[in-house]
């Protein structure tokens, strides 16, 4: 079990040419619960877009059960699930149609498994409602409810607290635990302070500008 | 959930797809009525703006035909990845195992049941208008379906290019236009050959071997794009 | 007392009821008038001299059309009237009139080309009157649809209206263009029947033929309004009990 | 910042928009040239289409580049306040002490100096390549600079109506076009009139007329609906 | 200077024929700072549409300076800032530029004013580059600056904090605070935790379902 799930192995992320950091090397074995830090425009995002596959690293690369991702995005893939800060979906679905779909993309979920999802995510009575009518915190909310349909070992969210309630923070952070302690992996950002009490924190800052002249000393 | 998958069959995916946009098209019905009435429309601008005597009208009837489908598949193209890039649904289908290319296959085959399909139907309404002779009704249809399917086919790679420019309608057109040459030659050809009575299987023929090599080509080439546009 | 009883109009429940009692006696007269016009028409007014019984298509095709054109007015009237005194029920009525307006055009289109065929030798003919009637389809059609894909009710309503009151406008402009079109181009091939010189004894059905439009029209237009009340309104008290009465007395005739 | 106002001047924001916009179009350059290219590109699938003999093409040369212009125009209509809408700038408008009639009319004026003028312009070009005779050049470009006009304002208006839609391209051109059509009607007339020998004066003044009427009209009608949608 | 500002008098707000909530007094003299909180769904961002004047109210109006808003829209949007959930920033444009045409849509802004502005939200050396290359945080940043840019008397935040770093936070709170103490009005919603002193609340659950009733009463 002490064998790492997912590896960011010399890391090094640009945008535009620019490096943002450099060398992150980390290893998260099963149960890992990461939080992500820096200021805004740190390099969060891209970061997080890297480890998805969305953006070529500049250098080194991620490794998934110790395989590069780039060599077998399918396996990957089948166990990731990514939640970004666009919310993906459909306006004129309803809520249950709209589960349906995403799931059919990863790993597909029943009528029941769906009832259930909502109601941990307080959104039972909404199955049939469309998604045009939902308020902010609502929309997040259909998409956090694959949190409680997926299967996916890796999960990727990126500022998920984003519009949500007090509450709704709190029952967020009891399901991202739970996934690591059955075993899965969660990396996410978020400047909220948290109630968590266990997780671990990568702090961008201290992969940029120092690590740079050394890569331009190479 | 229990964490770890029994494997992802290929195929969920893409039947998902093309339920959930044909219900999303189903819900915004008039969707399907649109293109339709852009041809209708359009064909009846044609002999406001040029002498509508009959037998000009015949002469360039195929051909207007042909041309009008063609602007009305373009106007619909834009749309077709453009909502599932703003909302981020894109993302998720590149990050899903379903191969990339099925996915955009859902998506060109919705397009074209609810874009190319119609208007081939309707067509010959439009032949009695601009007084198609009574040869070409049938070569009409049969070419306006195969053609307009190979147009979704083009257009969906033109689409996956541009969906990430700002104003893309345009810069789309540029792109398509020449793919779609070909295609309207070899269709109105097709019509007005065989109102000519040289028959209209050569040009069916020609169409049907664009069409297999559309969707070898095509499909592929629009995921590359797609995977391009999504990391801006 | 004045400014009291019109809003009072406004009200989607007090027109409810009060066409209810309406109904009762409007609706047999106009399908009575109905039958009687179309019954003269294509039964009994007199052989015409140049194109046989093919010209009985009038008592249906020019009432049909003359009223295609009115429904057009009185929807954005509804429009208007919504938009600045901001009531529910006159979008109620505009809502109604888009698509029976768009029927008696197609009815129009649909006599006139099987009319045409017969006298014009063709089904279609680019003819300024057909061209007009084939715009103003569209033009219907634009506010069905908007109607139909605007997310929310009152959005629709309201953009209904500006587009129907920017068309009264324009009504009249593609009239005049298209009529200017016509007499650019080539002079028409076949001339119709001259309007003023109809006989009598085809005049007065033909007049008796608008009077029933007319009336049917305006059935038309309060039944698609109720329809549109009850679903609009599904939600409110008035309607509830209604639906409950309904119930309850359709069980009492289930059971006798 | 200190609260309080000297008084909002009327005026500023109006500026603010046209400086906006052609520098967010100046950027994206291309957009300029792309209705320009698709005008270019189907007249050139018109010989294409139809048989491409002298005298036909002349016949139908004034009706076809005025429409081709209707379409050029119509294609570029969707992302008039679509970008606006999504990115909530148009409730910025709206919370603007400025009236809505401004900044649609200042969205108007960019919208026509980037689509209708240069094609307007580069209409020559096309009347040489569909061989129009010689008489035609100078109503062709007066009748498209007008015209174009009307038709950026009437679009405005149905932009404005449909840009809460999901997909609005279809929707748009079913409101938009029966308005066109007189526009298309008294255009390609004065075209054909004065190749004929008639003279364009009585075309020019009728267009004319219908500008100043649309301008008086459509921005209103304009802003109205994009408080509509913007309310959704 | 204890006559109320803003006042909102018996309003109700519904979507769709559903009543959100009904019946709400409350009227706020120069120098308030108002949180309305609510679960998600609750009806906050209706709320605050409503007193900005985009929605029409179901019910009561909402006054300014002792007349309702809908008698006097140019006046009343001179002294309105609002700031939504959404992001008006043209991505092609310069942070710069994006900043002078929102400016010319109420209080026109120097460039002076501008350099001034951007360093309080910490985008110094950001004022060239385009929009489309600023991180999620950033890009609310280029919106935040224009509290610092506006003469408006009522600010109007719904959710202002997305996004934003913990020391942009607590930036953002003092300029909040700042505005009241200096005799403006500012209506906010968040679900974060606020080290702010001073601001008082208005929860929307007292205005439901409750109220209700008494409204069919009448
Ligand atoms: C699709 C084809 C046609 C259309 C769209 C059409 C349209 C119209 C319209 C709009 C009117 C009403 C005029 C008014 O109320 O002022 C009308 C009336 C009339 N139409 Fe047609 N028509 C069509 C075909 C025909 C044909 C083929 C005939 C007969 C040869 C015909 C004969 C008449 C007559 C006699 C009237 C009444 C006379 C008058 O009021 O001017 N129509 N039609
Ligand atoms: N466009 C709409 N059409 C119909 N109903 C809507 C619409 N937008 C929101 N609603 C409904 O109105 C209610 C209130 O929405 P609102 O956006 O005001 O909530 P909110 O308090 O801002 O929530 P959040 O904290 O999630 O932002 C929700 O229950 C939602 O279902
Ligand atoms: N599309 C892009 N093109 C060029 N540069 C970009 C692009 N997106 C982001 N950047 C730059 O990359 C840097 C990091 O952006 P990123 O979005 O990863 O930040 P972040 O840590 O997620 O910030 P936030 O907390 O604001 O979300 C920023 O400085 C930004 O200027
Ligand atoms: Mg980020
Ligand atoms: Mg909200």
């Amino acid at each position: 079990m002490s064998e790492p799930l997912l590896t960011l192995n010399n890391l090094s992320c640009e945008r535009d040419s620019r490096t943002l950091f450099s060398g992150v090397h980390y290893s998260c074995p099963p149960g890992t619960l990461l939080q992500i830090v820096g200021f805004n425009g740190a390099g969060k995002t891209t970061l997080l877009h890297t480890v998805a596959g969305l953006l070529p690293a500049a250098c080194g690369d991620v490794r998934w059960r110790g395989r590069p991702i780039a060599q077998q995005r399918q396996a990957f893939y089948q166990d990731l699930l990514y939640l970004g800060h666009q919310v993906p979906v459909k306006p004129q679905l309803s809520v249950r149609e709209n589960l349906l779909w995403l799931g059919a993309l990863n790993t597909p979920a029943t009528e029941a498994a769906i009832a259930a999802a909502l109601v941990e995510v307080d959104l039972a009575g909404f199955e049939d409602s469309p998604c045009y009518a939902l308020s902010a915190g609502q929309k997040r909310r259909v998409l956090l409810a694959q949190l409680y349909l997926s299967r996916a070992a890796l999960w990727i969210l990126d500022e998920p607290f984003t519009a949500i309630d007090k509450s709704g923070v709190l029952k967020l952070e009891a399901a991202m635990a739970r996934h690591a302690t059955n075993g899965g992996v969660v990396l996410f950002t978020s400047h909220q302070p948290l109630a968590m009490a266990e997780f671990t924190t990568l702090d961008l800052s201290a992969f940029q500008l120092s690590e740079q002249p050394s890569e331009e000393a190479i | 959930m229990p964490i770890g998958h029994d494997g992802y069959q290929v195929g969920t995916g893409f039947k998902a797809i093309l339920r959930r946009d044909l219900t999303s098209v189903w819900r915004n019905r008039s969707d399907i009525a649109s293109p339709l009435v852009f041809f209708l429309i359009s064909i009846t601008l044609l002999p406001l703006g040029v002498d509508p005597s009959d037998k000009l009208l015949a002469v360039i009837a195929p051909g207007m035909i042909w041309i009008m489908a063609l602007l009305a598949t373009l106007l619909s193209l834009d749309s077709l990845f453009r909502q599932d890039y703003d909302d981020g649904s894109l993302t998720q289908f590149i990050l899903s195992p379903q191969p990339l290319y099925l996915t955009v296959l859902a998506k060109v085959i919705v397009h074209w049941l609810t874009t190319g399909l119609p208007l081939a139907l309707i067509a010959p309404v439009l032949g009695v208008m601009l007084s198609l002779p009574a040869g070409g009704y049938w070569p009409l249809v049969l070419s306006l379906i195969i053609g307009t399917a190979i147009m979704s086919l083009i257009g969906a790679m033109g689409a996956a290019l541009t969906v990430c420019l700002r104003s893309s309608a345009l810069v789309l057109t540029l792109i398509v236009m020449p793919l779609y040459l070909p295609v309207l030659i070899i269709g109105s050809n097709t019509v007005s050959s065989s109102v000519a009575g040289f028959g209209a299987a050569q040009g069916l023929a020609l169409l049907g071997a664009a069409l297999a090599m559309a969707l070898l080509v095509m499909p592929v080439a629009a995921a590359g794009a797609l995977r391009i546009s999504s990391n801006h | 007392m004045a400014w009291q009883w019109f809003h009072r109009l406004g009200s989607p429940r007090w027109f409810y009821e009060k066409s209810s009692r309406w109904l009762v006696w409007f609706a047999p007269l106009s399908i009575a008038l109905m039958l009687v016009g179309i019954g003269w028409g294509l039964g009994f007014a007199p052989i015409d001299s140049k194109q046989g019984d093919s010209y009985r298509i009038i008592f249906i095709h020019m009432p049909a059309a003359a009223l295609a054109l009115a429904g057009y007015y009185i929807m954005a009237i509804a429009g208007a009237v919504g938009l600045i005194w901001k009531m529910k029920l006159p979008f109620m009525v505009m809502k109604s009139a888009a698509p029976i307006g768009a029927a008696l055009t197609i009815l129009t289109l649909a006599t006139g080309s099987l009319w045409g065929h017969p006298t014009w030798g063709t089904f279609w003919e680019w003819d300024a009157r057909n061209i007009f009637m084939l715009v103003l389809l569209f033009l219907y059609a634009g506010i069905v649809v908007l109607a139909e894909v605007y997310p929310s009710r009152d959005a629709a309503d309201k953009a209904c209206a500006i587009l129907a009151l920017v068309g009264t406008i324009n009504v009249p402009i593609i009239y005049k263009s298209v009529d200017w079109w016509y007499s650019l181009h080539q002079p028409a091939s076949i001339k119709l029947t001259g309007g003023s010189t109809i006989h009598s004894s085809m005049l007065y059905p033909l007049l008796v033929c608008i009077l029933a439009y007319y009336c049917f029209y305006t059935l038309a237009l309060i039944l698609y309004t109720r329809r549109e009340i009850l679903v609009r309104e599904a939600r409110t008290s008035w309607v509830l009990e209604l639906a409950q009465g309904q119930g309850k007395s359709n069980k009492a005739g289930d059971g006798l």
